[in-house]
């Protein structure tokens, strides 16, 4: 591959508003370039490892990442919290516990239907199944052949998008149900939901401070 | 009885969850007949409340109540022999839960970590030439696709909960003046930019209609925008 | 000014969705780490000045531009073609909403005259038609007998590959989508979960091409 290809890469990848596949890369350099220019998927990820690396060398504060099968430029975590500061989209509400959990199993047993999914939550799911599609983390994705036929559902690229999967192999494994009992992991979790509550009221309070602000 | 707070469970499965960790009972050896009559306090709280989830809670009070009641007749047996435990189906139900609660509080996590990265915001400015044969479907830009992204500014003007009366000092030929600047200062600019930020749907109004007069008198032309209910605006030299 | 602030100053540019005025950078400077924070407007010209410069000396295909409102990132327009390809690639990937709109009516309501669908449409729908012809979604299957015997359209087998149907009823019926959507909303909605049906299905086939063809 030729050295010039990294500023190509560089820019498809940083003006492209979805993360961007290896493929899709080679198919554009290909179309404007030829088809005979020789460049593989592993000239593309050894590639932006490269630009990664130089990224950090010039304290850059935004890396390339790979997200949602793809590559997209992603700002470093410790500056989360200026462009909280400004914008509003990011004080967005978090995923309840009951669409999180519906998420969790939609996404190990993809495609799943409602009944079999109300199954396992033990409630009726239709108000969530409804958010979901809403927020086009969840769509249909056919009819099951059972009786009754039906609808099937999956998750979406926004769903990979939104949790920073790369694809759902990435998603974090269940354990085995006999892990779940030999482990006392009443208070670990408790300590979990509590950080989310601190972190959670630190971002409310950053936006109420914000809407307080009078030379808004 | 501990205070607990009814809306904090996803459902009765987890409310039994709840119970059995906060008692240390083992799982596979539930004692039916403590739990039920704990379990019916709740449902009796949530009935008072009419909750929508009462429904789901009560069939599983009357499953807790049917396994209490196999539990004092003699056991039956399976096919090789061996007693059938009244609670199996329940104690598999729960683990299969309890193990997508804990993908759940994976999830939780991830949704953190990746709520603090920020991608890249404003693509718009970025300097394009597109390959003339690739604008298949949408090359010209119907008036309903101009209809829709009316529409589009319309609808995303957020209604005012307090009706004030405010008098709009406001004419088309001011947006027509503003829309001339906007495009001297940007040489193109999309329809919703051009709209964004205006709070009343009068002045959006009249600004598309000065947009119409705009493009009648060729001051000024339109095409698609990659966005879907958005098109570009550009001025015409000669115009 | 700390020097720390040019990577605020960076990421606040980089992630804002609209341009940023030295204003606001310098408001959520001081929301989040006090108004006693010593930084002014030139210090943040000077700041961008000093990031593009970087920009330039490490070969980065972007940079950092203002124009009227405020501060964005732009890709250095040596590449405009590769951007181009690359966002035509993307209005060439989505079928436009009208022509969704054209394909689920005729889909659900098939086999539909030109005249039914346009009084459904409320426009012309010819340039739809055609693309949707040429496309081989759509076919004629015939001609109505009322008055000018107007032709009849129908979806095709393509129709239902291209959306991973086994056959017509497979489709969600409106039905079921109103149960699920429940709300005003539902037409939207409906779209929705129809462009991902669209995406979906596209992206499989691009990867199905990749995997049949090992040349790619």
């Amino acid at each position: 591959m030729d050295k010039s290809y990294s500023s190509i890469i560089e820019v498809l990848i940083f003006s492209s508003d979805e993360p961007i596949s290896e493929s899709e890369i080679i198919r554009a350099i290909k179309g404007i370039d030829g088809e005979d220019i020789e460049i593989s998927s592993e000239n593309i990820s050894d590639t932006v490892d490269l630009l990664n690396k130089s990224y950090e060398d010039s304290s850059r504060s935004f890396r390339i990442k790979k997200i949602a099968n793809g590559f997209v430029f992603v700002t470093s975590e410790i500056f989360a919290k200026y462009v909280g500061y400004l914008s509003s989209e990011k004080s967005k509400r978090r995923l309840s516990q009951a669409a999180l959990e519906t998420l969790a199993i939609i996404a190990y047993k993809q495609p799943v239907t409602k009944p079999e999914l109300e199954q396992i939550r033990g409630v009726n799911s239709d108000y969530i199944l409804t958010t979901l599609l809403e927020k086009n983390l969840i769509t249909i994705t056919g009819r099951a052949e059972s009786i009754g036929r039906p609808l099937l559902y999956g998750t979406t690229t926004e769903f990979l998008k939104y949790f920073g999967l790369y694809n759902l192999s990435y998603l974090p494994k269940p354990r085995e149900i006999e892990e779940i009992m030999k482990d006392e992991d009443f208070i670990e979790q408790k300590n979990k939901i509590m950080m989310n509550f601190v972190e959670e009221s630190l971002e409310k309070e950053i936006s109420e401070d914000k809407n307080d602000d009078p030379a808004e | 009885m501990y205070k607990i707070k009814l809306d904090q469970f996803e459902g009765p499965l987890d409310l039994l969850l709840f119970f059995i960790k906060r008692d240390e009972l083992n799982i596979y050896d539930i004692p039916i007949s403590r739990i039920t009559s704990e379990f019916l306090e709740y449902v009796n709280l949530i009935k008072l409340m009419d909750l929508e989830v009462a429904g789901d809670f009560i069939l599983m009070a009357s499953t807790l109540m049917h396994i209490k009641v196999r539990m004092l007749l003699p056991r039956e047996v399976d096919e090789k022999g061996d007693e059938i435990d009244p609670r199996a189906d329940l104690i598999k139900a729960l683990l299969e839960y309890k193990k997508y609660k804990e993908v759940a509080e994976d999830l939780t996590f991830l949704e953190s970590n990746q709520r603090k990265l920020n991608f890249r915001g404003y693509f718009s400015a970025d300097e394009k030439i597109a390959p003339p044969e690739y604008d298949i479907l949408l090359k010209n830009i119907s008036v309903y696709d101009l209809a829709k992204a009316f529409k589009k500014a319309i609808d995303g003007v957020k209604p005012q909960v307090v009706h004030e009366i405010k008098k709009i000092n406001i004419s088309i030929d001011d947006q027509i003046r503003y829309i001339l600047d906007r495009i001297l200062e940007k040489g193109e600019i999309h329809f919703l930019s051009l709209v964004h930020g205006m709070k009343e749907k009068i002045r959006i109004v009249i600004t598309f209609i000065a947009l119409l007069e705009l493009t009648k008198i060729e001051k000024i032309g339109i095409r698609e925008s990659p966005e879907f209910n958005d098109f570009v605006i550009y001025g015409i030299a000669n115009g």
